[in-house]
């Protein structure tokens, strides 16, 4: 049961390091490459906050294997935004106070980001279904909604400008 | 404080950001960027890592412990025992309600999920190998599960240390489970109203046991340096300067040489009150080994072993004339307290503010008894979002004052209003001795049944009811609650003897900036934002410019914590009366500087001015650089003070919930159609913040009132202690919420503010029940027990003989 | 956690062989699915081990078998096995067995009544499976035990020779080999199959 | 909770997948989505000593038509499931119901492949296969069979697939014309197993039900196809009379565990609930 190595692309960054096999992602996020935006709240992927994107796709970092990842590219919360402007996701919580003690923001975030990818103008009941796989304990959720509703407005002005 | 008129002035004003502006947190930027700095992100040099071995067994004896397979799993340091504690006197350690706990298991276990070993390695995955290679044997015993049978003659003996002591911190133990009865209020005033009063009815209202549950589990960091015999502790704790005092009492170490530092804190909702073993066994960790010692609990172990809330058996009566004048109360409780009394109450109150269980109500004679008992579950008692036990106290006023108006066949709005304390009656002192602040109750109802269409609602609902075919029972609930926060008048309440102040101290840098440190510590409630906010106000000074810090015992002074709404009518008093001080020196600095006498100056906003002459003023940047660069004469320099605020009351926080549910008759199924939640806090700093607070209280009283509970088996099996089954609700199943306000700011505070996170929790679990309930009031169903899932709806709907 | 269980599993042997097997603790451990007696303390007492394997699942227990009282009368065994995996999850079985006649000669009904009372992680998370998997592993039990008595030599006297010519020939007395025993309680698909397709048809519900 | 240590194998093919399985035995388990088996080794009640992880197997991901056949690689996931224009022209059951499996993080990790083989009775794709007359195709040394998904589920964790074998296609006839379906999931919240759970496909032609496939998720230790149930509905015009009969022949049938989310009874009715619901549902979109 020896370590093995694992390659990926980590925000943009090629990453390489040995790992046992039984790495779970998230461990290797926070301990290994000293990305804790990442966390770990339930364990048995019912609460989301460990959400990264890896390949397009938002995945439960808990429940994955840092092995599993070898060629892919994982995206973390640290690596939502560019440079020093916000996402618009990012933006959105700020703006309108979608977060409270901030543990679930992270992966909220990531989810978001990639929810608004999957459907651009999403209405309320397609927000809430389309993030259900992250639990808030503070927020009741009803601003989380808002900040989706907030940067999925935001993303479409940018693109009808971009276009 | 009038609001200015003036645009200019109204300019200035907004520029602050002070009170009453719904100012974006300032906490976000980090937390929106993945760089909040929680206890599991803290790394240190050598940092090694603690699991737990716990108990399987709800109660049994230990016959061995065998470390030495564990001890050959590469990587794993140490694995410790409460026969390791003995000689340092650690393995017991006393709790905040004057009982002690084991720190690891000391010969026997009590409860599933004890801590009976740690073990210490260099990473948590070895940790939780060596974990799993202890080898334990135990011998079962018999287990006690049921409060009810806790007192039986031949009941099990949980605390063999307590055998023969017949004294407990709470008076006399009369039995070898029983750890006190306490009660409030004239017992023989009460049995006389019972004994004339035309109406009476008597229901046992249970109040399940339910968890906090925030998403960040308890854990610390523990790193003792052995050369500068120093301890740094970063812990999720709310209220760290306790933790400093507890730590110093138990290692012996002077309060100086202890630093306890809560970092971010990703929730706590009364969760992170108590000291808990696992603190206790990473700090002597590594004050033996002499390195960092991290330990982080997994959710299974924080739903099973930390702190609970609720579990309150009570018999509720109620007395009244037969129009519905509520003339009497009694409340009977059978508390459930798990294998050692950790509530954390102030230690006068083992059942903390209970006798708030008259509510809103005026009613002459009252009476509450409250007996405490051990079984074989984990401690606690915490209070879950709500001040010391106060959810209790309204859940079973608010449901008695249902059953009473469905018994009289009056309206549930109508009966409230009959018994309401009248606004004229403030400050009114209720039969319990507690002295109501402020209220206007009536007015806040009427606002909330004229936005809900309560007349409208109930001619649907009557209709609904007329039509056999309907697939759906309608139901509306109210609850109009009052809440008691802000622990407190410390010569009520104190902590281990500590007074429940709170404390700040603020400090204006020359350049006109400020940094505030403060006793309390947020977990969400955004205090790094609002705190500025009334220093804004009171100082002009920019909220921007404020810089609000918390939670470090070695730069804050002492404060007892952010529990029980305390740090807005606490802590947040100590900021306005701390920001006074620095305001009658500035005063000062600007009558130096102006040439002319205190008396003869104007506040504005941000500045002194001359009286009749505006173009002559000092703002608070002129007088701040003045206070470093030309102090008066005999005045010393700088700008800073600290003011440690002793309230003299409670605050009484109110509001008015209204709620309508659809119950599907073919699953039991419950659908929240709506729910209005209007609140009076009294002076509101941050509307946006509020009405966050607001959603969030209103989620978790959703979660407990329709789902949450902690269920055991005759064996001691918790089941249920994952996210799988503990009921924390999505997005989906969380209903929309309304909210509104009134405004009654309370007397007694410096800015008039009350306190808000908790109204809505404690207000909207009796509002669920009370509308679930009403959905079934026509087939003469006067209570329910929670949650009402939909399985127990089902049941509900069977027994009535209306499920599909 | 608590199950009760109540099981009447009908025997292609006579009533005697049965008790044979059942009044032997030893053979009857060795039923079991996964348990092994490893040690006769004395008359009564012995220590054993159980295996369990549930799909993903692994679970092994040690522990004590006590027989509380050996009926020859009426054919039943009484037995208390009590049991712990290394963490102190704990299980415990309190079994009455009897072995009763069955309505046709040569065939005999096993009738077990058990508490079933299992603590620790596997109440916990495995409540929801406790009473499915009780079954299985009975019902493996059941068929090994039928295994193990069709083994022992047929009666010497046949009780009612009658009967027993008039039952088809390859019923009671061919003494075939027996099928080898599961060891474990596992995913051997067919041996399930088997299992449950006959089970299926003479019982629809558990007790 | 941290799961045992294992070594971890990655196959790029089936053959080479089956041949690791073969030489590794049974310590090895198959990974799929993970999110059953990586918790139950958390919980260290799966300690397997070797992982093969089916995830870069391209072979076994994918939807295609074969003919009349729809044919489902086993690892293809729920969100692809959900996605695919193809199974919603030709069998909107299963978009339909992977939509009301787990949630969307889970639902992009999560197989079907996974959740047939696993054999945990709370699983959904168990009822759908066999309401979907579902042919599993497994693998093995000795190659290829077929098993019907109606009889591979034989008990908690149980199924007709041997211990050497490999789930790789699940085939499945494309709906008939006026063909319509259902699944209906009663829940505690999301990510929560069904408390009860019924798919139903149903053909009605001029009028009267010519086909009817009703099957139970978590009602028992398997999945359980309601025979009886689908007769009371055959050759007869649906009315509410026939969906309460055949309700009441489903709920005949069910054998749950009591747990957290209801007793037996509750379970046994809200079986009855979501058959009724189910073939409404159903009857409606026959078009």
């Amino acid at each position: 049961m020896g370590k093995q190595l694992v390659t990926l692309k980590l925000n943009g960054k090629r990453v390489e390091k040995a790992v046992e096999p039984r790495t779970l992602l998230v461990h290797f996020l926070r301990e290994d490459c000293h990305l804790t935006g990442a966390h770990i709240g339930c364990e048995t992927s019912h609460c989301g906050a460990c959400t990264v994107d890896i390949d397009g796709e938002s995945v439960k970092s808990c429940t994955h294997l840092a092995l599993q990842c070898e060629g892919a590219e994982v995206l973390t919360v640290e690596g939502l935004a560019q440079g020093a402007v916000l996402h618009a996701v990012q933006e959105g919580f700020y703006k309108e106070h979608g977060l409270q003690c901030g543990f679930c923001t992270p992966g909220m975030l990531m989810r978001a980001y990639r929810f608004l990818q999957e459907n651009p103008n999403p209405s309320e009941e397609e927000i809430r279904a389309g993030m259900s796989g992250n639990l808030c304990r503070c927020t009741g959720y009803q601003n989380i909604v808002k900040a989706v509703q907030y940067a999925a407005a935001k993303l479409q002005q940018t693109e009808k400008v971009a276009a | 404080m009038n609001a200015p008129t003036d645009p200019k002035l109204l300019e200035r004003s907004a520029a602050l950001q002070g009170l009453g502006d719904s100012r974006l947190r300032k906490e976000d930027a980090r937390f929106i960027q993945g760089k909040g700095n929680y206890v599991d992100d803290i790394k240190m040099p050598g940092m090694l890592h603690m699991d737990i071995v716990r108990s399987p067994l709800a109660h049994a004896r230990i016959k061995r412990i065998d470390k030495s397979e564990a001890l050959k799993i590469p990587g794993v340091i140490a694995v410790l025992t409460a026969d390791d504690l003995k000689p340092l006197k650690l393995h017991w350690m006393p709790t905040l309600a004057g009982d002690v706990a084991a720190v690891l298991a000391d010969e026997k276990v009590h409860f599933q999920m004890q801590e009976v070993a740690v073990v210490i390695a260099e990473d948590r995955y070895a940790a939780a190998d060596g974990v799993e290679a202890v080898i334990v044997e135990y011998e079962e015993l018999p287990v006690l599960i049921d409060p009810h049978k806790a007192l039986l003659p031949d009941a099990p003996v949980l605390r063999e240390d307590l055998a023969g002591k017949t004294e407990g911190a709470h008076g006399k133990r009369d039995h070898h489970n029983h750890i006190f009865t306490w009660d409030a209020g004239d017992k023989a005033a009460a049995d006389a109203v019972f004994a004339s009063a035309p109406v009476t009815l008597k229901e046992h209202i249970f109040y399940p046991r339910v968890h906090p549950c925030p998403l960040e589990t308890c854990g610390c960091v523990a790193s003792f340096d052995p050369v500068r015999g120093e301890l740094v502790t970063y812990i999720t704790s709310q209220a760290p300067h306790v933790v400093r005092t507890v730590v110093s009492l138990l290692s012996g170490l002077p309060e100086s040489k202890i630093r306890i530092v809560s970092p971010d804190i990703g929730g706590g909702f009364g969760n992170k009150v108590g000291i808990y073993p696992g603190y206790v066994c990473a700090i002597v960790a590594s004050i033996v080994l002499g390195k960092p010692v991290k330990w982080i609990e997994d959710r299974i172990e924080n739903i099973s072993s930390t702190a609970f809330a609720r579990d309150y058996h009570m018999d509720g009566e109620i007395a009244a004339t037969a129009d519905g004048k509520i003339l009497g109360l009694r409340v009977n409780v059978l508390a459930d307290h798990g294998a050692f009394d950790a509530c954390a109450d102030p230690t006068k109150y083992p059942a903390g503010m209970f006798h708030i269980c008259s509510g809103s109500y005026d009613i002459p004679a009252a009476y509450c008894s409250v007996k405490g008992v051990y079984t074989n579950k984990a401690p606690g008692g915490v209070a879950y979002r709500c001040s010391f036990r106060v959810t209790e106290a309204v859940y079973v006023i608010e449901r008695l004052v249902d059953i009473l108006a469905q018994k009289l066949g009056m309206d549930k709005a109508e009966i409230r209003a009959k018994n309401f304390i009248r606004k004229e009656q403030f400050p009114y002192t209720s039969a319990f001795g507690f002295e109501y602040d402020s209220g206007d109750y009536q007015t806040a109802l009427d606002k909330v049944l004229h936005a809900c269409d309560y007349k409208g609602l109930r001619a649907e609902q009557a209709q609904k009811r007329a039509d056999p075919a309907a697939k759906t029972l309608m139901g509306i609930g109210l609850a109009t609650f009052t809440e008691v926060v802000g622990a407190g008048p410390s010569k009520m309440c104190d902590i281990l003897g500590v007074g429940m102040f709170d404390s700040c101290e603020i400090r204006i840098h020359p350049t006109g900036s400020a940094i505030a440190r403060m006793g309390t510590i947020t977990q969400g409630q955004g205090h790094q934002t609002t705190y500025a906010q009334i220093i804004a106000t009171e100082l002009g000074i920019p909220s921007e410019v404020i810089q609000v810090e918390e939670g470090d015992t070695s730069t804050a002074p002492y404060g007892l914590g952010t529990y029980g709404s305390r740090s807005t009518p606490v802590a947040g008093a100590a900021i306005a009366l701390a920001a006074r001080k620095i305001h009658a020196k500035a005063r000062k600095i600007a009558a130096h500087l102006l040439e002319v006498g205190e008396n003869d100056l104007d506040w504005e906003i941000d500045r002194f001015k001359v009286k009749g002459d505006d173009a002559k003023f000092k703002t608070m940047k002129d007088i701040s650089w003045a206070a470093y660069n030309q102090p008066p004469p005999g005045l010393e320099p700088g700008l800073e003070a600290v003011h440690y605020y002793d309230p003299p009351n409670f605050t009484f926080p109110f509001g008015i919930y209204l709620c309508v549910v659809d119950i599907d008759r073919g699953t039991g199924e419950t659908k929240v159609r709506r729910f209005y939640a209007l609140d009076d806090c009294g002076t509101r700093i941050n509307p946006m913040i509020i009405e966050g607070q607001i959603h969030g209280g209103l989620t978790e009283g959703y979660a407990v009132a329709m789902g949450q509970q902690m269920p055991f088996d005759a064996q001691g099996n918790l089941l249920g202690n994952t996210l799988m089954d503990y009921f924390l609700p999505t997005f989906v199943e969380t209903p929309h919420w309304e909210t509104d306000h009134t405004v009654t700011p309370s007397p007694h505070h410096p800015i008039g503010a009350k306190g808000v996170a908790e109204s809505p929790h404690v207000g909207s679990i009796p509002t669920f029940t009370s509308a679930v309930v009403d959905a079934f009031a026509h087939l003469g169903v006067k209570h329910m027990v929670m949650p009402h899932s939909a399985y127990r709806v089902w049941q509900q709907l069977k027994a009535s003989g209306v499920a599909l | 956690m608590e199950v009760k269980l109540e099981k009447r599993y009908p025997l292609d042997v006579d009533a005697a062989r049965a008790w044979l097997v059942l009044r032997d603790v030893k053979a009857v451990a060795e039923c079991m699915p996964g348990a092994a007696i490893t040690e006769q303390v004395d008359a009564t007492h012995f220590k054993g081990s159980v295996k369990v394997k549930v799909g993903p699942a692994n679970a092994a227990f040690a522990g004590d078998i006590e027989v509380l009282g050996l009926d020859e009368t009426t054919h039943t065994l009484q037995l208390l096995g009590k049991g712990a995996d290394r963490g102190g999850s704990s299980a415990s079985m309190n079994l009455a067995a009897t072995v009763e006649p069955g309505d046709t000669a040569g065939t005999s009904v096993l009738v077990g009544v058990a508490e079933v009372v299992v603590n620790g992680k596997f109440a916990q998370f495995g409540g929801r499976l406790m009473v499915q998997v009780s079954d299985m592993l009975l019902a493996q039990f059941a068929d090994n035990f039928r295994a193990a008595a069709a083994a022992l030599p047929g009666p010497q006297v046949a009780v009612a020779p009658a009967a027993a010519e008039s039952a088809p020939a390859a019923a009671a007395v061919k003494a075939a080999p027996p099928p080898a025993k599961v060891n474990e309680i596992n995913g051997l698909a067919i041996m399930w199959t088997l299992i449950k397709g006959w089970f299926a048809g003479l019982f629809g519900k558990r007790a | 909770m941290i799961p045992p240590g294992f070594d971890y194998h990655a196959p790029r093919s089936v053959a080479d997948a089956i041949k690791l399985l073969g030489s590794l035995g049974p310590d090895a388990k198959l990974l799929a989505g993970g999110h059953s088996l990586l918790p139950m080794m958390k919980l260290r009640f799966a300690q397997p000593a070797h992982l093969i992880d089916l995830n870069r197997i391209d072979a076994l991901r994918g939807i295609r038509e074969d003919g009349n056949t729809i044919v489902i690689g086993a690892m293809t996931v729920e969100r692809d499931l959900i996605g695919s224009k193809l199974l919603q022209a030709k069998l909107p059951l299963l978009p339909d119901a992977a939509r009301q499996i787990a949630d969307p993080q889970v639902r992009n990790r999560g197989t079907i492949g996974g959740d047939i083989a696993h054999g945990d009775p709370g699983n959904d794709h168990p009822a759908i296969s066999i309401a979907l007359d579902a042919t599993f195709v497994l693998e093995g040394p000795k190659g290829q069979r077929q098993v019907r998904a109606d009889g591979f589920f034989q008990g908690t964790y149980m199924t007709d697939m041997a211990e050497d074998e490999i789930l790789v296609e699940i085939r499945v006839p494309a709906f008939a014309p006026k063909t319509g379906s259902a699944y209906e999931k009663l829940k505690r919240k999301t990510g929560d197993w069904a408390t009860a759970a019924a798919a139903v496909v149903l053909r009605i032609d001029g009028g009267v039900v010519s086909h009817a496939r009703i099957a139970l998720t978590n009602l028992a230790p398997t999945a359980l196809r309601a025979v009886d149930a689908e007769a009371a509905l055959l050759g007869k015009p649906l009315s509410d009379a026939t969906i309460q009969d055949a309700a009441a022949k489903a709920m005949a049938i069910c054998d749950p565990a009591d747990d957290l989310r209801g007793d037996r009874d509750y379970k046994t009715a809200m079986a009855g609930q979501m058959v009724q619901r189910a073939i409404a549902k159903a009857a409606a979109r026959c078009q």
